[in-house]
């Protein structure tokens, strides 16, 4: 019964698509309704995701789902659009709906300082189906279509509160977000051009059955610059440092815990591994693109006294973690790189939602102002103290195994150069969540904070959901879990090119 | 009644639309025509819905809509116009090939007797389309200003007389 | 007096119904020739932008107001979903379930099953958001407080 | 013939958008964009896609008449401020070496409106475009292949993009609404 589940797979989209539809439509009287109403689609999308995530071990190869019932021909000609339910495509659809549960649950209290509640949820529900899209599809020209739905409703989120820097922030991320989508559009418009095929999986075997020309090495470069901007790697992480900070702290912790792993990391790795297959020079562009993003990332942080950016700051130097662990290549470099990112989404999101919760109560960003929170706000405190210590790589959060992970992987691929300074990025880190600690939440409590309360129940119940998951996500690394959910994911890149194909084009050929 | 004038003539107006396609398109076997059932049922409809939604189409009298006096007359202007414009544009032709370009450019004020805004409306269109006047102004409903390329007379009534009169006399049948 | 003059009142009078119903024959005949939702309802749009132009915000504004626009829009892009949704029922997300019951014939009105619907669903959005773009442009007003700038939508003079 | 047509307007499309960057009046700057515009308009048309051309053009003449509209009523006519020279020269530089690149493939490797160049190296395989061809009517009952294209073949595709739009709508909408914040209400 399990392994039948991919039937269900177009409900990952058509649930939040539908609600982002009639969301909008609740107007002023029915604010608690739209809370309701989010609340249920995301928890519904949880629940989806690990039936999904669950059929996809039992099977134990991908799933596909051709829409219209437009399945390849005999002759193997392929003209319709289909979704691949694979190791990482399930993990990566889990890790969306596990954060924007957390991130709805904290909304229903935090958006009480925004108006417009509808129109923020259908806005929050089209970015859960971009990027739910992004994660699934398995066409080209689908991924920058689905790129685009994710892109244009996070833009209007991060101005959502319309004042001076929001606006100026969104307007940053607007422009080279557009640019970034036209180079992949530009990217997909060659492959098209030269190859005459728009499914990944077709377009993987073309490739591979030419010598690499210069037009496919442009549509190569393109597409990794286009979603390069996307996943904020160090040339293009302009837009960053500015953007998260200045949305809401729920639109803030999806955007770095979840939007740009979606529409970025697992954009690229999926065009990199999947499609044109993985090559030394393209590990090594993506190992110095991952070294450079960490270290700028967290230097840049250090310096920092805005908390919300300081957390920007640090997505952009922990995506550099991933993307170096991945473009290592190895088994064990894989699974690290995604275990991280998985974790990072966690943690992320938590200090995203904790920093919001103090903004809450305080009205304040800035670090200095701050000082003995812990006294007043226990739970955040302690919630944040954990992804703290995870971010950190502290034992036994996941962050210390999944960072260690990393570590050993460049070890064992003989990359000590790259070992070393994710060694030093990992200790910056640590000085810099001390930072965060001692002002914020330690030190002696400031008279004008003295009054102040907790945060209401369910915006601490959110966080205090993901903090366990902090904790829980360390079993990952026991071989029985870890092989249910983190090595099929690392599977569907290892096997590459050949693998993916194998799955999808052979498996519909007789007709499944 | 101004509604159903809306809906007869939405109803042509598909037919016209739909009558090349359906007639280029009649399957091999001869079943279906360039009437077709469902292009006329469904004709009705947006007949009804452009009745619906816009009150205030093509006409403020539709009492007079489809007199076939009217129609006589407009098919009786048709050519009168046309003979107005070519002559026009030959004047022009020769104003501009002549070598001294005899211009005397100018904005004079007419007045017109048309009452309806329809009248006044195709008048100042009749006006712009013939070379050498053009039609810059409506005010007070009836006084036109327009822009002259040879001011034969800067007075109102002879101006009047020169531009208007000859449009006026079908105009005034026309849109009664 | 709003708008512009009367000759382009008069002018749009005559001719915005004949632009919707050219709108309404690409839509409905999107399938059959040269058309679809995209095109024929950017026209539709058009039948009423031009009436907002030639009257003034004023007199149509009330015909489609603000807030129904916005449902419609939804409401649009919902019903587009539910067609592509109820074809589950015919095996498949966007399984052309109307087809397979009632193929009718080719050439004709009503022959591609739920690609028509799916037109007049695309239109319908299409128009509105059209008309919203322009609502909203038309009414934006920039208002300078010292040296802050706002740019707030008001309602359209 | 085509291609000489579409070289000048290409040449002409750039020549306007350089006039509407270069421009310092607004007004100047919007009808020279409107130009850009009716050229892709006459681009489409002349690639035989009357379905592209259609709304291209009607979108074309609206927001040309909007920002018309817009240049004409506001009091700043004209557009000042120093430009960047080291960002320009960035930026020139990156795009010369993007050029280097986009060039030779553009004229040597790829030639317009061609079939893939997989596909004529291959030509056993069927392409998804001669499938739709040869038997978009039967199967799709569509007598408009594009139509049968956008709403049966890539219907998926054509949700996603009505829902780009209503994003972007809806995103419109929430920037400009009249208040954005409330105080808390404190229990």
């Amino acid at each position: 019964m399990m392994n039948q589940m991919h039937f269900l797979l177009p409900l990952a989209i058509a649930i939040p698509l539908g609600m982002g539809f009639i969301l909008p439509l609740l107007g002023r009287k029915f604010t608690r309704l739209a809370d309701v109403l989010a609340n249920l689609t995301t928890a519904s999308l949880v629940v989806l995701s690990v039936l999904l995530l669950i059929s996809n071990v039992q099977l134990g190869k991908p799933a596909v789902y051709w829409f219209g019932g437009w399945q390849i021909t005999a002759s193997g000609t392929i003209f319709g659009i289909n979704l691949v339910l694979d190791g990482l495509s399930a993990l990566m659809i889990t890790l969306v709906a596990v954060v924007s549960f957390a991130a709805t649950l904290f909304s229903s209290r935090y958006m009480d300082q925004y108006t417009a509640r509808g129109k923020y949820y259908g806005l929050f529900m089209l970015m859960i189906t971009g990027m739910n899209g992004c994660i699934l599809t398995g066409d080209v020209f689908n991924l920058y279509v689905f790129l685009e739905i994710a892109a244009v409703s996070s833009y209007a989120l991060v101005a959502f509160g319309c004042e001076r820097d929001e606006l100026e922030a969104a307007f940053k991320y607007l422009i080279l977000g557009c640019v970034a989508s036209t180079f992949v559009l530009l990217g997909v418009v060659l492959l098209y051009a030269q190859f005459g095929a728009l499914n990944m999986a077709q377009l993987g075997q073309r490739i591979a059955s030419v010598e690499p020309t210069r037009g496919s090495i442009l549509a190569l470069l393109l597409l990794l610059s286009g979603l390069g901007v996307k996943a904020a790697l160090v040339p293009f992480h302009a837009w960053l440092p500015d953007a998260h900070p200045s949305a809401p702290a729920p639109i803030s912790a999806m955007l770095s815990g979840v939007l740009i792993k979606a529409i970025g990391v697992y954009a690229i790795i999926r065009v990199i591994f999947n499609v044109y297959g993985f090559t030394d020079q393209l590990g090594m562009t993506l190992m110095i693109l991952g070294t450079l993003s960490m270290v700028v990332g967290v230097v840049l942080a250090l310096n920092q006294w805005d908390f919300k950016r300081l957390l920007a700051y640090h997505s952009i130097s922990q995506i550099g973690y991933v993307v170096l662990a991945i473009g290592l290549g190895t088994p064990l470099g894989i699974l690290a790189g995604l275990f991280h990112l998985a974790n990072h989404a966690i943690f992320k999101s938590l200090l995203f939602l904790s920093a919001g919760a103090v903004q809450y109560r305080t009205g304040t960003r800035q670090l200095d102002e701050m000082g003995g929170l812990a006294q007043r706000m226990p739970s955040t405190s302690r919630s944040c103290l954990v992804a703290s210590m995870s971010i950190a790589g502290v034992p036994p959060f996941n962050g210390f195994f999944s960072k260690l992970l990393i570590i050993i992987a460049c070890v064992q691929a003989g990359r000590w150069g790259f070992a070393i300074w994710a060694v030093i990025v990992s200790i910056l880190t640590m000085a810099s969540f001390m930072k965060v600690q001692k002002y914020a939440f330690y030190g002696k409590l400031k008279e004008k904070w003295a009054q102040i309360r907790e945060v209401p129940l369910v915006m601490r119940y959110s966080m205090i959901l993901l903090a366990v998951l902090c904790l829980a996500m360390s079993l990952l690394i026991v071989p029985g879990i870890s092989a249910a959910v983190l090595e099929p994911a690392r599977d569907a890149l290892h096997q590459g090119v050949k693998g993916y194909q194998e799955a999808i084009l052979v498996l519909l050929g007789s007709g499944g | 009644m101004r509604r159903v004038a809306i809906f007869i003539v939405s109803f042509i107006v598909w037919c016209a639309l739909v009558w090349p396609y359906n007639s280029a398109n009649i399957a091999p076997d001869g079943t279906g025509t360039a009437w077709d059932l469902q292009s006329i049922v469904l004709g009705l409809f947006v007949a009804f819905l452009t009745a619906l939604l816009f009150k205030e189409a093509f006409t403020t009298q539709p009492k007079n809509m489809f007199s076939p006096l009217r129609i006589l007359w407009l098919l009786l202007y048709l050519p009168v116009f046309l003979y107005y414009c070519i002559r026009a544009n030959l004047q022009v032709v020769y104003l501009v090939l002549h070598p001294d370009m005899p211009i005397k450019p100018g904005i004079v004020k007419v007045k017109t007797k048309l009452k309806t805004e329809s009248g006044v409306t195709a008048l100042a269109n009749s006006i712009t389309l013939t070379p050498g006047t053009l039609t810059v102004d409506v005010v007070n409903g009836n006084e036109l200003y327009v822009h002259w390329l040879v001011v034969e007379s800067a007075d109102e009534d002879k101006a009047t007389e020169i531009i208007v009169s000859r449009f006026e006399f079908f105009l005034e049948k026309i849109f009664v | 007096m709003t708008g512009m003059t009367v000759i382009v009142k008069t002018i749009t009078r005559w001719t915005a119904a004949l632009i919707f119903l050219y709108g309404a024959y690409l839509v409905l005949y999107g399938h059959l020739s040269v058309g679809g939702g995209f095109a024929g309802g950017i026209i539709l749009a058009c039948s009423y932008v031009i009436m907002i132009l030639a009257y003034g915000g004023k007199e149509t504004i009330h015909a489609l107001p603000k807030a129904v626009a916005a449902r419609l829009d939804s409401i649009g892009a919902l019903a587009f979903l539910i067609l592509a949704s109820l074809g589950m029922f015919g095996g498949f997300f966007f399984s052309n379930w109307i087809r397979d019951i009632w193929p009718g014939q080719q050439f004709r009105v009503f022959s591609a099953g739920i690609i028509p619907l799916a037109n007049i669903a695309i239109a319908l959005k299409v128009c509105v958001s059209l008309f919203l773009i322009f609502f909203i442009l038309a009414s934006l007003r920039m208002t300078r407080k010292g040296d802050k700038i706002e740019f707030r939508s008001e309602e359209v003079d | 013939m085509v291609t000489q047509l579409l070289t000048f307007l290409l040449i002409f499309m750039i020549i306007a958008a350089l006039k509407a960057l270069m421009t310092p009046r607004l007004l100047s700057a919007a009808i020279s964009l409107g130009a850009v515009g009716l050229g892709v308009s006459f681009v489409f048309l002349l690639l035989r896609a009357p379905d592209a051309a259609i709304p291209h053009i009607v979108v074309e003449i609206l927001v040309l008449l909007l920002l018309i509209r817009a240049a004409i009523r506001r009091e700043v006519k004209t557009v000042s401020g120093q430009r960047d020279i080291f960002g320009a020269a960035v930026a020139a530089v990156l795009l010369l070496l993007l050029l280097a690149l986009i060039v030779p493939v553009f004229s040597e490797d790829l030639s317009f409106g061609a079939q893939p160049v997989w596909a004529v190296t291959n030509p056993q395989v069927e392409l998804a475009s001669a499938h739709y061809l040869s038997r978009g009517l039967s199967e799709t009952g569509s007598a408009n292949i594009v139509t049968a294209v956008l709403l049966a073949y890539r219907g998926y595709d054509t949700l996603g993009e009505a829902t780009v739009l209503f994003a972007a709508i809806l995103g419109a909408l929430v920037l400009l609404r009249p208040r954005a914040r409330k105080p808390l209400e404190e229990k």
